[in-house]
């Protein structure tokens, strides 16, 4: 038997995985599945069967993809998942609960490699969620990157004409 | 097929060259490639007989390069040119040097293409012909011009910048008290997007549809309308789903605009496949758009209604051929939907989402049709349109259309860079897209992303909660020791049923 | 849909269970699989909403188990089951098990399956309603009874096993000094084959076509007929080409042969979607020849030219809807063709080639509609029938469906079985079959494999040299030194033409 | 530059390739092509573009799949193709001639695993090519196994009703 913490993107669930049988039986919050698993051959694919009971012939039919870096794509819907042994969940709820405190600074990366066409605030200035922080050409198309939450703008790091890469940090709210 | 090009070089990639090279086979044509640096796997290269190198991946260098693909042609020994839709597919110059070159340019001679396809002299045409345009200044306005017009057009009016499009510059004004500031503001906005502030002025339709007109002419004085397709679902100006025929369209005023539409293309002395764009008002009521004098991307929902293959036969009409068929001969069976699959995010504004995809599968079964540039391990970058592919439904009415294009969306799963098929999803089972009731403003008011269904997150949960046991482990201190976790009997009840309620 | 099943068992797997799951979504209806152990990555299984494990593989122990579906289909809460093609499709048996356990089955109520799926009894059907029957005996015979039968409808005669089918006891006579060493042959024969040597005799009608016409029923009363399938290309009694319409079938022809339909169909007191087979001479007069009481493994051709879905329809037709339409409003519109893709080899007498299916891709795009069961990575096994996918082409005429689906044909890859791919290619480039020329005795006649081109053997020389060249080698010694080939110059003009040419 | 010798089903070409300023020079017969060689990720698929000399843009564009045990499927079209060096090739023929003489025993083997249904020869029979030598069950289908050549049966290994694997071998011709 082992126990998870899944992050699904800003949700959180405690699975408990158990060998049983010849299968799974997997608790999730208050609920019981019994699991049929296959890994799909040739391509990233997983294929599950969610049984009420150990004996049940069939289930719920779940196929998904697994990307590399843990995105799950269950009816063709993109979720960030991340795994982590329960324990260790818990020893980084402490580490973050010490760190926490509202109002830390937001880093507004850029989502794609571009080239800056407009910066839409400068530092100082106080902006309201959806403000538009800086538009940026990819894709022959205007991206405009607007801010997460309401905030003052510490921190413009880029200007129009500069091509910028994927993950750079464009500007920071506070 | 007599008389028709032994070898067709396709100036485009993606979908589109897809497309045209299906086209080219079914005439029996051999066709030839060309790709960019970036491109050199992409499926266009491997489905056609030959391919050639155009150059580096930006556009200009490589799809947009005229005298490069000129040159390619002579090497390949194409005697035509098809250039899909978008580069240089409305481009006059490369239409004359292709005829300079002895090349035929699959679409409109270069006349046409400046007469009908550039917007200006378009509506000069239009004007000329007795097609209605929306009342405006007919050009760049003062200030007291635009309060002058305004009265006489009556309000809500709307200011755009002259010099530019895209929505930037623009505003919409109510009431005559609300003009000076607007002015002032567009002015300024359009100074600073496009160096120019000039504005022009005119009424604003709202509610208003988009709905356009298939147009074919041969080089023998006969066009003909293939009906409307509908296509007011758009963000920024991009379509992204798009049907034939329209909701609120009916035969008389298929008849009007296709009228309209014909009379424009004549005036224009176009040869080939175009479109006529039209707004509709909410009285129903139509004004005049624009013409594209090219092959346009939703030009499947035409073809699963009419059963005329518009690409095949701009080849044919740019080979000389006559219309093999009359405008009585024009016969829209059932309704056909588009939904365009765009490598982006519709939950974070649409954003471009480039990366590899990791797995696919393209929907199929009757009634579906896929045009798709997709392939397993592709990489989706951000040098070009966005545009990955588009799924296409026919069906006896629109509710079985609705319906297939559902079950192809559910079926279509494209892992790696996020895509507008979760939009889709949403909007096809939007109650009031049902009912047909919706307008250009449809995205912008009513689009705020779909929360993922509870069901779903857990069964990407358990998913990867599953997988993450099964799997090997390279480091064994990852994988914990059996935990205290306190189990419940068999609850099985509740979830069960939500799960099984899908 | 009011009125419709919530949860539907689809009593099936491979192509015919993913095209039921299809019908389902639009009709709103959830699927629900079932599965034998080979099949348990199936793409039916994934596709479908709940998926149940029937038991291993033989066919007897899964999809035949009539108790364990049944008893599957109440785990589920499924209101009704749809059998698919095949398997217990026709087994009235099935059909009044689920009678009794109060499950809906898709199909024909029992009696009429009885009455219409049995091969004597549909005969003695015809007969009683006055549809031509092959003349011949009306049952077992005796020697002096074939000859003198033989004598009254005219040689050429053909003697069949009573007992069985399969081309096993069958003895073409064409003359009356042959007849006596036909029959002890065919006796014997159909002895060692299924443990009775009763024979009976019949016309031999050829060239013969096979011509079957689609009829759908409510329980209301009404039938209707959509018109006629060509199903002559096959071998063995396997069809492997279908098409809607026939070509030899004239509106007249198809109003007389459908009315005969109709009237078999009115007579069994027939609900649901059924099929009449005919055979039709030279003279183009046709003859009864059995009744499928299911849907048929090519009914995507008459939904292509009709615009009706058949197998939504199957399921509305069980929920005690009526038919929508009359006959008249049944307009066959183009032309449909389908390709069977089977795991055989049809260079090696069509050996079954069972194998893991390394790459995979299939044709979409204009006119194309694929119905599979295909997937990436799939074991075919020996299990189970060996057709993976049909590849189903509509056209505006049948030139057009023909060029359409040579084009899909060649874009369809199935690396790993071989499959009937490279017979379908070939059929179809046949002027005989470009003509329309052909009977139920073209396959055994003509076909004799094709050669691979020069250019292909030329082309996977070239490919797997530079890929072995250019792959990582394990062993360092297995990669050769330089060489000591002398190189012409630049000799390409003869070869590189006919690589161009393709 | 290294010297193949290449069987595609029963023919067999030379082909010599050279890595030549970034790309292939392969010589087959005595045509010469430059080859662009990709090969595609996620299937096993190369693509190859033939060109005619050493700076041409493009050329006749090659796709084709190639499984583990070296099938090939130009077109669609499955063929069986083997690589050897050259000089590893040329033992190979010494060694086959020095074998080599006519009428040499021919196995036939079961093409898949099935059930034998009949066994249409017995040892000593004189058979034509094509003459059916054992009828296998399997898909379903009856599938009748014939004699590859004009013959003598030596032997038959199997009888009605066993159970056969794939490869094994069901009859002797001389």
């Amino acid at each position: 038997m082992a126990d998870y913490v899944v992050r699904v993107g800003d949700r959180e669930f405690r699975v408990a995985v158990a060998e049983e049988s010849g299968g799974l039986k997997v608790t999730v919050r208050d609920e019981v599945f019994f699991i049929d698993f296959a890994r799909l051959e040739a391509e990233p694919r997983l294929s599950l069967i969610l049984k009420a009971g150990p004996g049940a012939a069939g289930g719920v039919s779940v196929e998904v993809v697994r990307d590399e870096r843990g995105r799950l794509y269950p009816g063709g819907i993109p979720l960030d998942t991340e795994v982590l042994a329960a324990r260790l969940a818990a020893l980084e709820q402490v580490r973050r609960g010490a760190e926490a405190g509202s109002g830390r600074p937001v880093e507004v990366k850029a989502p794609m490699p571009g080239l800056v066409v407009r910066v839409g605030a400068e530092p100082g200035q106080a902006v309201r969620r959806g403000h538009v922080l800086v538009v940026l050409q990819a894709m022959k198309m205007e991206n405009e990157l607007s801010a997460p939450r309401d905030g003052t703008v510490r921190d413009v790091r880029v200007r129009p004409g500069q091509a910028v890469d994927h993950g750079e940090v464009l500007a920071v709210l506070e | 097929m007599n008389g028709i090009f032994s070898r067709v070089l396709i100036a485009n990639r993606g979908e589109i060259a897809v497309r045209v090279i299906r086209a080219c086979r079914d005439l029996g044509i051999s066709p030839v490639a060309v790709y960019s640096e970036v491109d050199r796997q992409a499926l266009h290269v491997r489905l056609a007989d030959e391919a050639y190198l155009l150059g580096p991946a930006p556009a200009r260098e490589s799809y947009l390069n005229i005298e490069r693909i000129i040159e390619l042609a002579h090497q390949a020994g194409a005697e035509a040119i098809h250039p899909g839709y978008g580069f240089l597919s409305e481009n006059a110059e490369f239409a004359e040097a292709c005829a300079r070159a002895g090349i035929v340019f699959i679409g409109p001679p270069p006349e046409a293409l400046r007469a009908a396809g550039e917007k200006t002299a378009a509506k000069e045409l239009a004007r000329r012909v007795g097609v209605p345009l929306v009342p405006g200044s007919d050009g760049p306005v003062s200030d007291e011009e635009a309060l002058w017009i305004a009265g006489q057009i009556g309000y809500p009016v709307v200011i755009k910048a002259a010099a530019g499009g895209g929505g930037k510059g623009m505003r919409i004004v109510r009431s005559p008290n609300e003009l000076p500031s607007a002015l002032r503001l567009a002015r300024s906005e359009a100074l600073s997007a496009f160096g120019d502030d000039s504005v022009y002025i005119e009424k604003y339709i709202d509610p208003a549809r988009h709905v356009e007109v298939q147009v074919l002419c041969d080089a023998h004085g006969k066009c003909i309308h293939l009906g409307e397709r509908e296509c007011s679902i758009q963000r920024r100006y991009q379509k992204l789903i798009e049907e034939s025929p329209s909701p609120i369209v009916d035969p008389a005023l298929r008849a009007e605009m296709g009228e309209a539409a014909l009379a424009i293309f004549r005036a224009a002395g176009y040869v080939n496949a175009g479109t006529c764009e039209f707004i509709v008002g909410p009285d129903r009521k139509f004004y005049f758009l624009e013409v594209n004098a090219r092959i346009q991307v939703e030009h499947p929902v035409t073809e699963q209604v009419t059963g005329i293959d518009l690409v095949v036969e701009q080849i044919k009409l740019a080979a000389g051929y006559r219309l093999e068929y009359d405008q009585k001969d024009i016969i829209q069976r059932g309704w056909a939907l588009e939904c365009r699959v765009y490598a982006e995010d519709p939950d974070n504004n649409f954003l471009p989402s480039p990366g590899q995809v990791v797995a696919l599968r393209e929907p199929a079964g009757p009634g579906i049709r896929v045009d798709s540039g997709l392939y397993l391990g592709q990489r989706v970058t951000i040098d070009y349109d966005p545009m990955l592919s588009k799924v296409i439904a026919w069906g006896r009415d629109r509710r079985e259309a609705i319906a297939r294009m559902l079950r192809a969306l559910d079926e279509y799963e494209v892992a790696g860079p996020k895509t507008t098929i979760p939009f889709h999803r949403a909007v096809l089972r939007d109650p009031r897209f049902q009912a047909g009731e919706f307008d250009t403003g449809y995205v912008a008011r009513h689009w705020q992303g779909v929360p993922v269904p509870e069901d779903l997150l857990v069964k990407a949960a358990v998913a990867a909660a599953v997988d993450f046991h099964r799997r090997p482990k390279v480091v064994t201190g990852e994988r914990p020791a059996a935990g205290q976790v306190q189990e419940s009997p068999w609850k099985v009840a509740g979830r069960w049923a939500a799960l099984r309620s899908r």
